[in-house]
């Protein structure tokens, strides 16, 4: 589904790159985990896969499609069929949580009526049913990176890039979550999360990607340290 | 877009200005305050013009006839040229009244009258347009039976000059205007916009296309702009009226009557509708374009 | 605060103003253009002024003599009364002529040169100020030598009247125009720093006095103002030069001769700079308030 | 040094209250531990304690004065003594690493020899001397929170409030950055830490004030869980 080849990534005015020649394959249906510490370049990957960023060097193709190439409205379309839960949320100040669920769905012309099912049903599985009415500003940090995850998860995207999606929640709702993703995964999408969560990546055994300093350290199923 | 991003995309112009309302007000309130200054100044430039108008179109040619000729004659031809407005006979009896009367006494000059009266027969021409001066001047000089005509040349072209200066002064002074009145309007908008940046951000990452985000902030800019326009239009009107009933009710000033003939303050009035209405909309559109670059 | 809290306030508003340049490139331009619609109202203000009040000035008393008279010494009297900026001396021949010019033909009158003129003699009095014409004729008038005095006492009141109008209009313009002007300049001040209240409660939080984190935001605001206001003085300055010396080159315009004696121009240049200035020091001050209450 | 008494918090416009009839004591000194799964009220705790909220009931004493009774410059001065790291960084985006971290001392009227000397030191305790010139914008979400921390601790505060500071942190740079807390602990700085990083409170057996739906629910030396 995804190939990065020999990709790095320099942002102007710093003196490394914050990713440097990294190449790995993702085929439909994987779980991957990004792990590496702080500033090893995580939400570089997760950028560039949803194109927020564009490469300095190298490809990314998606679905065998140059990503860097994209017109317009390809942009539109890759991003209406990913899922992604940001580090910093990204959630819309102005809208409650039901409004900024909804707002993914809207974008993609599902019907009010479908909007009114499929809403409630997203907030109910990140377990935030009783918080539909609230603004952003009324919500715990906790509570909005749900919000986040319920915003990515309800459009049953074919890809959830989800950054750091449990930094700010407690062991046992992030296990929910987890799981949550686990169960996406299996029913087809392809999920790629970037944590810290060495608990849950050493539970779940998937497939790992270690980054260090820009540079790919590790890529194999198994836990969050090298044994 | 699909058949329910229009119901989508009004929805969300509704609630933005409902949950935005104090920075919508505030934006509304700066557009009116705008279009108040333009209108008022356009509604001045008016006014001037008119007074102007009038001062000129009291310019009268004396025309002096000669001895004996038939004077219903001379009126009739008169009366059929183009941008006459009126005349008034002056015979050479009331002219020599005038002129006694102008030198404070009415009796001064009682040894010139019957047959002794040195003065001709007068007609005074009261003309349309100023411009129609010289011309009916001309025309009527070349009468045989008029002896001569005189209108005061000099301070017709100098009047003339002046408007015509007046004119271009107003007129670059409102484009200038306008102008300044389409920047700020832009730019509140733009400064509106500036707060709402993320929340555009945020959209386009969720893959909605540029038209999709920009028409709830276009609608919200059209409602905006007027909402401004209908207080600023408001404003000018209410006020205006007033003026030109306080300027009207006094009949001592006759040389200046406020214009309020519907068929010229209907243009500003609606110019102005259209105008603050059109650029708050194109304000806001244009106003997210940097923000869409995501 | 304490003996470092100057500087590093200094630092801090110079440094916003640089890294929120284009906010506050924006933000001085459209105190600019506020500025130069005041400024260039104002400027038409006193112009307009000057204009009526030539145009009354030209208003001359007439004063008919009693046959005979020591003209000389009428003259000396009115020279000294006050008010008076000139005399005319038109004799009774002088006056025949006059007459029978504007009759269209010097000759018209011959008959009644010499002893048979049944005119007086004339002394045409120009005052300094509109006000003075009726003082003036009313002492003219109780001399024992004058036989009458005219001076179209109509025309004057009417004139008197539309000036006091206008005055009262184009005040209550320039007020509302500069109340305007205070609102624009105000809340664009308050709109640009909305899109920095995250900054204000953050300072905040750190502890930082109202007073510490005011002072940078006023001083921010007064830059801007001075920018935006020297801009405005600069345009309108060039703009107004180019258009007297534009209207001075002209001799036939007699009657319309703009304002240029610093002595009124300045206060009004003046006046906007400090306005400009303080309003924008005044609107961020005021802006910042509510983001404060934390 | 603090004593909670009775406070419960309702939030305007919601339902029940974020925090219900809460009463702790902390002495001056003590290394505090807020536990508790995501909206059950530690982030109202820390406001409260910064004044950055007032309870709707029960009052909060900090050195046996009513904090909601603080005049104008008494609320400044009880900020000034504390380092805070907020749950959302809330850092300045106009202003560099340095100049975020020099503000704290700025505020508190530091000379800018002294603000030269300790803002690097403070950076290099977090491990971003290298970010100094950097902008929020161009940072990590793990490099953002470390500069939050580095605010906290440059101005040595008598108390620290810390929201949730190794939320975006892996395993490694969380652990130091615990340590750094004991050690300014150690050296007198009272410590209170809202977290979910259940390993750390483990290991650090520290005291532990555990929430549930508002309401005290443990409060005993210990780990992350009752045992
Ligand atoms: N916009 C930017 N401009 C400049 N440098 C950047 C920018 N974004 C990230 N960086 C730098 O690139 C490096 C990698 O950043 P990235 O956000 O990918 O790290 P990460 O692995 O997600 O870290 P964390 O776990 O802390 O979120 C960091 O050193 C960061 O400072
Ligand atoms: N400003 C607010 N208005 C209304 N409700 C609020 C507000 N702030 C917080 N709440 C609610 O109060 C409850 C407690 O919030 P708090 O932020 O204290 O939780 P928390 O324990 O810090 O959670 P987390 O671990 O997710 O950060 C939550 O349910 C939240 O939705
Ligand atoms: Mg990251
Ligand atoms: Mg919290």
């Amino acid at each position: 589904m995804i190939k990065i080849n020999n990709v790095s990534m320099h942002y102007p005015g710093t003196g490394e790159p914050a990713l440097e020649e990294m190449s790995i394959e993702l085929n439909p249906g994987e779980f991957l985990f990004l792990v590496g510490p702080s500033g090893a370049g995580k939400s570089t990957v997760i950028k560039l896969l949803f194109r927020e960023l564009l490469p300095t060097k190298g490809q990314i193709y998606f679905e065998d499609k140059d990503i860097a190439a994209y017109k317009k409205d390809e942009i539109l379309q890759h991003r209406r069929r990913i899922g992604m839960v940001f580090q910093d949320y990204k959630l819309i100040k102005q809208k409650t949580v039901f409004e900024n669920v909804a707002f993914a769905l809207e974008v993609l012309g599902h019907s009010p009526k479908e909007i009114q099912k499929k809403v409630p049903e997203a907030l109910q599985k990140v377990g935030l049913s009783h918080k539909e009415k609230a603004f952003p500003r009324e919500l715990s940090g906790g509570e909005l990176q749900r919000v986040g995850i319920a915003r990515a998860i309800v459009k049953n995207p074919d890809l959830i890039l989800a950054d750091e999606p449990t930094g700010n929640l407690d062991r046992d709702n992030a296990l929910q979550l987890m799981e949550l993703f686990e169960k996406i995964n299996r029913e087809g999408t392809t999920v790629v999360i970037a944590t810290h969560a060495w608990d849950l990546v050493d539970r779940m055994q998937k497939r790992v990607v270690a980054l260090a300093g820009g540079k790919l350290e590790r890529d194999e199923k198994g836990g969050y340290d090298h044994e | 877009m699909n058949r329910y991003a229009f119901r989508y995309s009004m929805r969300q112009s509704f609630q933005s200005l409902s949950r935005n309302a104090w920075l919508a007000i505030l934006t509304s309130g700066m557009i009116a305050i705008s279009l108040i200054i333009l209108g008022g100044f356009l509604l001045l430039t008016i006014n001037v013009n008119q007074f102007i108008h009038t001062l000129e179109s009291n310019v009268e040619v004396s025309v002096f006839l000669e001895e004996g000729v038939n004077v219903g004659e001379v009126e009739d031809r008169i009366r059929n040229l183009e941008g006459v407005a009126g005349q008034t006979f002056v015979s050479k009896e009331e002219g020599l009244e005038d002129f006694s009367r102008t030198m404070g006494d009415p009796t001064l000059l009682r040894d010139l009258e019957g047959e002794n009266n040195p003065l001709p027969d007068l007609i005074r021409v009261q003309v349309t347009e100023p411009e129609q001066v010289a011309i009916v001047a001309e025309t009527v000089q070349a009468y045989p039976e008029v002896e001569l005509v005189d209108y005061g040349e000099e301070l017709v072209a100098r009047l003339m000059q002046i408007t015509s200066r007046l004119n271009a002064l107003f007129v670059t002074l409102g484009v200038l205007i306008a102008l300044g009145a389409v920047f700020l309007i832009v730019n509140i908008i733009r400064l509106s916009v500036v707060a709402r940046q993320e929340e555009v951000v945020v959209m386009k990452y969720m893959g909605a296309s540029n038209g999709y985000i920009r028409f709830p902030f276009f609608t919200e800019g059209l409602v905006m702009g007027w909402t401004g326009t209908v207080a600023a239009v408001t404003v000018l009107g209410v006020v205006y009226a007033q003026l030109t009933s306080a300027f009207r009710q006094d009949s001592l000033i006759l040389l200046f009557q406020p214009v309020t003939d519907l068929e010229r303050l209907l243009p500003i009035f609606l110019g102005l509708m259209i105008m603050g209405t059109l650029m708050a909309g194109f304000g806001s559109f244009v106003s997210i374009r940097k923000y869409l670059r995501v």
